[in-house]
């Protein structure tokens, strides 16, 4: 089970498609508790993606990766454009040259999670993407295999539980109490992230 | 939504065309970004000011870029950080040597980027500095969270830095003086209406016909307390006395005060407000050195207002008086 | 209707107030009328400069009061002319010996109002002249009307005036200059939306949420055309080609350019606006000398905008550009 | 028949009732073809002109009409200020220490019509309120002694036809054809101000 750039390509593909149909949903999780932008960044961010990478030879997983970083980081702007610049900058660095098999993709979610964590001081249970990253990162390092529904569901409960959680990081921590009862929409869009890996993977089987 | 524009995917672009039209001889579009630089920077041996933000706060931020005040603005996506490859062009352009001082608001999304232009410059041998201003008293200050969002008090910083690095001072100068003021400046709004990003379409929050939200933020983020909206004088006693807890304002202190419009409320609401906001500090002994009424930081067509009070000592005047020529901020 | 204010029977008064307490050293308050004075006025031996109108406009009128621009400005109710007692004590206040001159917007109630002050005036002695200011092309100019209306072209007049009778010109000269400009001044505007007088408490008009009025009048008066709303660069055509047929502006003419916020359109939307007309203008081969872009000459908070344009000469620039400093229109 | 001071006060009264009561309609009316601001200033005139004459002891009508004038001039503003203004300060000229007979007070009428198209530079049949005053005016000249009824009726046909008028004066002479199918302000407000004085005359007898 190796990752094929072919793969990453439509993973991230499938991303693009799920964050353009969900644009407006983000957005609007995005005006309840922060400033209304998330869903037109983030779809303007993964629309670039594609067209930058899309048609392209890439000899390994990390050149993609790293297109995909640059790319977000230069056309998203706002705190998600760095954070999830900087996961796929670090996946692209753990990756880099290498064929991606469980153990180093695990290894790469990882590494990114802690480069997420850093870049926004933050970290688990804070109400932001961190806590989709973490249940992720977490769970691969109990698996020995990919197993997308496995996934799929981890990244999805964790996204939930966003619903419950106070926030104490990002715009929504202004609102502290009432920040409770709503998603937080970077978490939704990590969780279409991987909920595409997931289909990626299962359609790979 | 009612809005004169092209394209709500374009409006960046083309305020940032329509801008620099309307100024060719002060100012220059740098080549394939939103940033603003004054036309003949750098200027060397002078520390380089840059501050930008997210686009819908016009005249905030391209407006304060001119003699006395900015270097460069450089504008992102409505109410989006501008991103790191375009900060670090503007950084670049302003350069003349003395080093690059940069000004941020503190929102994670506006921290993250300018960190990462500031480490692109420091790679290219770049001194960089910066402040981070948050004004906002309407947040509670926390090192566990992200801590206060800066909004109107930043027109402060922009004036007195730059002020400061026009007067030849050293980058570390700029800093602390910079320091001084986001010290020593305190904010709180309130909105009667939302905003509408272009690209969302729909308002950003819903106020009933009777409602006010106190505390709201530039980009439209809740406030404090959703509530009955009161008369222009219970709007501001109630931001003032916010304001003044927070900032210990006392007998005899000299303050520089702003009431700012967040975008519709109309100028003659802005000078009821300051009226009674200068006859609550005159009651309190407070001297008001200088007042601004007008709109300096904005949130879009938003309808309501902000209230800044900044403690001033003679340094803090003295550049707060300096001459200053930009489009928003022209001083004399 | 959600606004700022106390009472709206008292805004007026609430405003002036606040406006007073904005800038104490360099204007003051007629008593017991809503006229704004300089200072130090009157100033012996140069021409007085009055303007004024209803109130609802701001910045103007009482923004414009300062030095190289205008003397004294009297504010009537919302929308509605000041009275010829308070006027009358503006002109008395201002007159330092060489006369005193009036910026009447054409409008039936101004013109009437003002007319009877200059009686009261030469009945007293004073010199007293005039201009009526009737930039608006959305109107047809006809003799067996009341003619044009006067808008946001108006601000020209007072900076003009104003720098001319600060370099002690004599009545006659400030009135001959401010002809030209009034003869060589067209504007006209749109509005997405409708103002709300304080007092009516409901809009003046209802727009549909596809619908804008083209040539509104700066009182929410109808104006040519409702349709459907345009795109910034079609509505910036529109207004630019209607100006220009009037204008009679030809290649290499040099022309001030102002886009003018009505008043809760964002400046965001002003500066887009402006990039499609300086396009127009350039195609033209129309030398734009100096642009200004914000809010001039507001009503209320309607959504919308104006577009002027003033041909000018060597005279008109070197006045144009004189120092002047007042709250909204600070050059130097 | 002499219009007497206390009677003249009362007309002001009921002109101000009148008035206030229709402060709103008005100020639509105006909202339609103006600026929306006709019964605001002329409410906030006449309840100035209360606050002025009543209580007080006048010897002359004139003396009444004379204060009238001056307050209107001084508290309403706008179009209608001046030319109510006029008209009043008129009356007083024309009665001007006279007891107010009906040829007297016929003969003020007229000189207060002529007052305001001279301030106004109009004429009948622009829309405006000379058509009121004109229409009551030429009548006033047919009669040969006061009836209210023939005055109220007079007043309020001249008010109604303004509404198929063209304007050529005033604010709604910027609407051009769209100021027909519309009453205009000033002549509504004119028409309270006739039909008031036709109550005091007609109570009187
Ligand atoms: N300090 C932080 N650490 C990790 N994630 C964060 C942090 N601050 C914000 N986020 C994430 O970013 C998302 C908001 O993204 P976006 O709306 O694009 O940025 P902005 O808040 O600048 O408008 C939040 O929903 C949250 O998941
Ligand atoms: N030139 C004029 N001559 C006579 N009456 C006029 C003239 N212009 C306006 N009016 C009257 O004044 C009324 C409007 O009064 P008002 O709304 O108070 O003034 P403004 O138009 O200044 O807002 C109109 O309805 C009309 O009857
Ligand atoms: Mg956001
Ligand atoms: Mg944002
Ligand atoms: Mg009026
Ligand atoms: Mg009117």
């Amino acid at each position: 089970q190796v990752l094929q750039v072919e793969q990453t390509v439509q993973w991230m593909d499938k991303t693009n498609t799920k964050i353009q149909e969900n644009k407006e949903y983000l957005t609007t999780l995005d005006q309840a508790i922060g400033d209304g932008d998330h869903g037109i960044n983030i779809s303007r961010g993964f629309q670039e993606v594609m067209n930058k990478v899309s048609g392209q030879a890439y000899e390994h997983v990390a050149d993609v990766m790293k297109d995909v970083a640059m790319t977000l980081m230069s056309k998203v702007g706002g705190a998600a454009g760095p954070l999830y610049g900087t996961a796929f900058l670090k996946l692209s660095m753990t990756f880099k040259g290498q064929d991606v098999d469980y153990a180093l993709f695990s290894q790469g979610i990882e590494d990114a999670l802690n480069g997420v964590k850093q870049r926004g001081k933050s970290d688990t249970g804070e109400k932001t993407l961190v806590d989709v990253w973490s249940a992720v990162s977490e769970r691969l390092k109990q698996e020995e295999k990919f197993d997308g529904s496995v996934l799929e569901e981890t990244a999805r409960t964790a996204m939930e539980n966003t619903k419950d959680t106070l926030a104490t990081k990002g715009r929504a921590a202004y609102l502290k109490e009432r920040s409770i009862g709503h998603l937080d929409p970077g978490s939704v869009s990590s969780f279409y992230l991987f909920e595409a890996f997931a289909e990626v993977i299962n359609e790979g089987e | 939504m009612k809005k004169i524009i092209n394209d709500p995917d374009k409006v960046v672009q083309d305020m940032i065309k329509g801008f620099v039209a309307a100024y060719p001889n002060d100012v220059k579009q740098l080549p394939n970004t939103t940033g603003i630089v004054r036309k003949e920077a750098p200027f060397s041996n002078k520390v380089g000011l840059v501050s930008g933000g997210g686009s819908g706060h016009e005249p905030a931020h391209a407006g304060y870029v001119g003699q006395g005040l900015l270097d460069a603005a450089v504008a992102g996506e409505v109410f989006t950080s501008p991103t790191p490859d375009q900060l670090i062009e503007a950084i670049k352009a302003v350069d003349g040597g003395a080093g690059v001082f940069l000004i941020i608001k503190n929102y994670t999304g506006d921290i993250l980027n300018f960190e990462m232009a500031a480490e692109l410059a420091e790679a290219e041998g770049i001194e960089v500095d910066k402040v981070v201003v948050n004004d906002d008293v309407a947040v509670e200050d926390s090192s566990f969270t992200s801590g206060r969002r800066g909004i109107a008090g930043t027109v402060f910083v922009h004036k007195i830095a730059g002020a400061k690095a026009e007067q030849g001072a050293s980058l570390q100068d700029v800093k602390q003086t910079a320091q001084k003021v986001v010290a020593n400046v305190r904010s709180m709004g309130v909105a009667l209406s939302s905003c509408t990003v272009p690209a969302a379409g729909k308002p950003s929050f819903e106020l009933a016909d009777d409602e006010m939200e106190i505390g709201i933020g530039i980009h439209g983020e809740p406030g404090i307390e959703r509530k009955q909206i009161g008369s222009a004088d219970d709007i501001a006693a109630e931001l003032t006395k916010k304001i003044l807890e927070d900032n210990k304002l006392t007998k005899n202190d000299d303050v520089a005060v702003m009431v700012n419009g967040l975008g519709s409320t109309p100028e003659m609401e802005l000078y009821i407000v300051n009226g009674k906001v200068q006859e609550l500090l005159a009651e309190k002994g407070i001297n008001v050195y200088k007042t601004f009424v007008g709109e300096y930081m904005t949130s879009l067509e938003m309808a309501g207002c902000s209230v800044t009070f900044l403690k001033l000592d003679h340094e803090l005047k003295e550049l707060l008086d300096a001459e200053s020529n930009a489009p928003a901020f022209r001083a004399k």
